[in-house]
């Protein structure tokens, strides 16, 4: 394994402390284990807090500051955070209006988050949680987990981030939450896989003329391996299941997410985006705004994926209002 | 069961995770995201470290501490998990002295939090067949605890055929027919240290 | 190879019209193979071009806008843009008051804008040239061909574009570039190869436990080949040089870049961050600013780059200048 | 030298290119960036459609055609490096017939772009040599074209022990010692192109 990394046991400690040293305009509580705005708790304002597993930065750590998250809560890599932590943070950021908990539908995530909701509640603290389930390459039923939260966490966290510096009450946060993450589908391919600095090797070994398709952002494989092929295809590949899953009147905008999982060069990021492009103008759908880059990684796996997210034009105002995070910024 | 036997069989976990930490992972990397392993070990050597500085009077002491020490340092689906079902196991304790009551105590914390069914292959396969035969054999506690880690055992090979309901293996769809699941694996050996620790003459 | 490509020969084309698909508030000229501001050229301005081979993204193209580059031309992989390129994009952005170009120090570079620059003035378009050779990893000799231009760049880009932004002359907009260049040192190590398109299988062989220190942003080997070593050491190994090649005062200020070669997490750089904060305050050096991510990349080669500037108020001044680009964005 | 003559020299060095391709990029990764072959291929492939759709009466217009066309399509070192050193053969041919003097022009615009000396560990090194074993011999120009093609080769193997000062390899260091210079490689490439056109009765 070859990483910058000292033990590996401490690995996300030590990518705190260098959060903290370089944005001073963030507090991290070492000991707690969150990542907090300098200014919270701001009174009044309902905090916005999420977390998860880390090995996705800049997702959440990253997406702290005005306009988006108010504390983020990473856990080990990979591994969900723990009760105490997510207390931990939404203490930090309670201003008596409520605190909106957004959640990656993962079944840690999702416990830990409950059980620290469970302690707020104790505690006096409304919670609100917004589940984010966007990726559709895992179907959706009630009889498993359901999907996974993926790439829409970028832009439920933007959105609904951007309702709360304006002063919204907590309800309509949550719900503009939940309604960015109802308009919005998700699907990933992988080229290769990735090492956690724990286990020290690949998760998974793949020829070098397979994808893994379908997959999520902790390493694991997706739904089904496939040959390798030119990228118009793999866009192909990406693209259909989404446009089959959301069903995208013509003419109708959109926010293009084309997301890097980690290892892949910008390059490729934006060959894709080109294919995809093609691929949804053919389909009369219109591209409103777009981001390409890494915004939800899974280490340093070689993939992508694209997210997809129909929108209205308060949902492209609050998008468009400023954000000023280490890993979003605009307008400020 | 009284407080020696209960941190026995913690220790006995957290020696035996740690041997098998690299196994758990490999399992857990095959259809999940490869910290299973990873995840028990820090959490159970918190539990070590925390039981080391702790005062715990009774066995219910003992679980309670074993199950939120896994909840605040384990993170993930395994450390609420395995948490509620300690520190279910543990409250239970503190009503009356029935192992098998705290079992059942613990599944249902497990099915309530985790909401899975037998057969969804997750942990639960090995933990309720393991609780049933427990109770079961509940008049001689060795003789249970055997009985309950060979239980155990089984579920965690019967869910090698099965297609994952819950969990991260619930991603893969069809491909996670043909491995064994790592949550099941861990209960196992769970089990199997109780049986370990379930002298023939040892108390219930 | 696993790539997103379609033809590894139209790698550098696709990516362009895929960055023409993302940003509408850019002008993608596919024929001539350069990227530039929508309002350029802009009248009374001094243009401010830049360019290199590709694989550095988001260099160069990435830091086209308003507040720092007017033009980028980036040419095939690895490759320097031929002067046909830099003189149409040189002509795209000249408002009358002259135009810089900002060169790294390679040699392809360095002869193919010289040319350019010829052609230019034979137009009549006043040009001066801003060399970028930071990489103190490679001795400073007029025998040689001196050092290397690597993270500098992005901090000449950024700071002299906003004193062009500002309506500057095109003397104090060299100047200003020249002096950030003079201010910079930087220093770069490679855990692993990159592999580019067209080669498609790595450019070097690494064993699991070295790690190449003293690399460029080319996929080269770098100076040294060395054990593979703990975060904390690997640290030292890049700011010891910097510390020796800049004489930095005790407590002054300084701008710090701790870069991304591609496929490394921004996990890792963060830990790299926090080291290099530690051995920095060790010195005395005060952290002013600082940018933690990939910003000048060598495809997908898994190492950093740190990249130290002394700062005065003025430069600081313009460093916090507002800049709208893909690749930098602050204030607007 | 005619039209026929320089057309034929040119589609040599565009076949052999394109033979080569790997080795030079080879070669280039071991101490530069790994493009060399790349670059000289799209070049002499762009050269090559240049020249199907250019009037060209004379040598001298078919090498500047080709130089012209490396330094619009190579980018890199070696386009504006062998793009100039054709374009002022050319210039050179359409002012006097000599060859020899063509060739010295070539030189001569390398090292004024370049700067590099013999003994940089560039193409100079093949390329000096070369020219000066073609005037040396240039009353016979199959002979003087076999002459240089030697010394060019020479030249080119001599680059492995040399320390590069000029071009990427240079930094490298010491690490750049032996390894063969792609661009010395290169040039050997095109005076062995040269002798192969220039037959016994082939015009100087
Ligand atoms: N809903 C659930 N109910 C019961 N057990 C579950 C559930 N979801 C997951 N598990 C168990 O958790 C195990 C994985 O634990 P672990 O790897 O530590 O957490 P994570 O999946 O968050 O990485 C699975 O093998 C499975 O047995
Ligand atoms: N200053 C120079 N003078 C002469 N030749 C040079 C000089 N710099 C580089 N070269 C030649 O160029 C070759 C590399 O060409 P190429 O790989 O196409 O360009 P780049 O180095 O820009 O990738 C070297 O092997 C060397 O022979
Ligand atoms: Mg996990
Ligand atoms: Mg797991
Ligand atoms: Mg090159
Ligand atoms: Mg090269």
């Amino acid at each position: 394994m070859k990483k910058f990394v000292n033990d590996p046991a401490d690995v996300v400690r030590e990518a705190l402390a260098g959060v903290a040293a370089a944005h001073p305009d963030l507090r991290v509580d070492l000991a707690e284990q969150f990542v907090v705005r300098a200014d919270a708790p701001r009174t009044g304002k309902v905090g916005l807090v999420s977390g998860g597993g880390s090995g996705h930065e800049p997702l959440h750590a990253g997406f702290v500051g005005p306009g988006m998250l108010d504390a983020a809560c990473p856990g080990e890599v990979f591994t969900s955070p723990v009760p105490d932590q997510i207390l931990a943070a939404t203490k930090a950021v309670d201003g008596g209006a409520g605190v909106v908990h957004v959640v990656k539908n993962y079944t840690g995530d999702v416990m830990n988050f409950q059980l620290a909701a469970e302690l707020a509640a104790d505690e006096g603290i409304r919670i609100e949680t917004v589940l984010v389930d966007d990726d559709v390459a895992v179907e959706d039923s009630t009889w498993t987990a359901g999907r996974r939260g993926t790439g829409a966490t970028l832009l439920v966290e933007k959105i609904a981030g951007a309702l709360a510096e304006e002063g919204a009450p907590l309800a309509d946060v949550a719900a503009v939450g939940r309604r960015v993450n109802e308009l919005s589908a998700s699907f990933a391919v992988a080229l290769t896989a990735c090492t956690t600095p724990a286990a020290g090797r690949p998760g998974f070994e793949l020829p070098d003329d397979e994808i893994e398709v379908g997959v999520g952002i902790h390493g694991e494989p997706g739904r089904s391996r496939q040959k390798l092929r030119p990228a118009k295809e793999i866009a192909a590949l990406v693209t259909e299941p989404i446009l089959t899953a959301e069903p995208i009147a013509s003419g109708e905008p959109v926010i293009v997410l084309v997301n890097g999982l980690g290892a892949t060069p910008l390059m490729e990021l934006y060959v894709m985006f080109g294919e995809i492009a093609r691929l949804l103008d053919a389909a009369g759908v219109r591209i409103a705004r777009s981001l390409v880059g890494d915004y939800v990684t899974s280490l340093d796996m070689a993939g992508m994926s694209l997210t997809v997210c129909r929108v209205d034009d308060e949902l492209l105002r609050l998008w468009d209002a400023p954000v000023r995070t280490p890993g979003l910024r605009w307008g400020m | 069961m009284d407080a020696v036997l209960a941190r026995a069989w913690v220790a006995g976990i957290a020696s035996a995770v740690r041997d098998r930490a690299d196994e758990l992972t490999r399992l857990d990397a095959a259809i999940g995201d490869g910290d299973h392993g990873v995840n028990l070990r820090r959490g159970f050597d918190a539990v070590v470290a925390a039981l080391e500085a702790a005062e715990t009077p009774a066995a219910g002491d003992v679980l309670v501490k074993t199950g939120t020490t896994l909840v605040s340092k384990v993170g993930g689906a395994s450390g609420p998990l395995y948490g509620s079902a300690f520190r279910a196991m543990g409250k239970a304790l503190r009503q009356e002295s029935s192992v098998a009551r705290a079992l059942e105590a613990a599944l249902e914390a497990v099915q309530k939090l985790g909401k899975a069914a037998p057969g969804d292959k997750t942990m639960v396969d090995a933990l309720a067949p393991a609780v049933e035969a427990y109770s079961a054999a509940s008049d001689d506690a060795a003789r249970a605890a055997r009985a309950a880690a060979a239980a155990a055992a089984d579920g965690m090979r019967a869910t090698i055929p099965l297609q994952a309901r819950k969990g991260r293996a619930s991603y893969l769809g069809a491909r996670s027919v043909g491995h064994q699941d790592p949550g099941a694996t861990s209960t196992a050996l769970i089990f199997a240290a109780l049986a370990a620790v379930t002298g023939p003459d040892s108390g219930r």
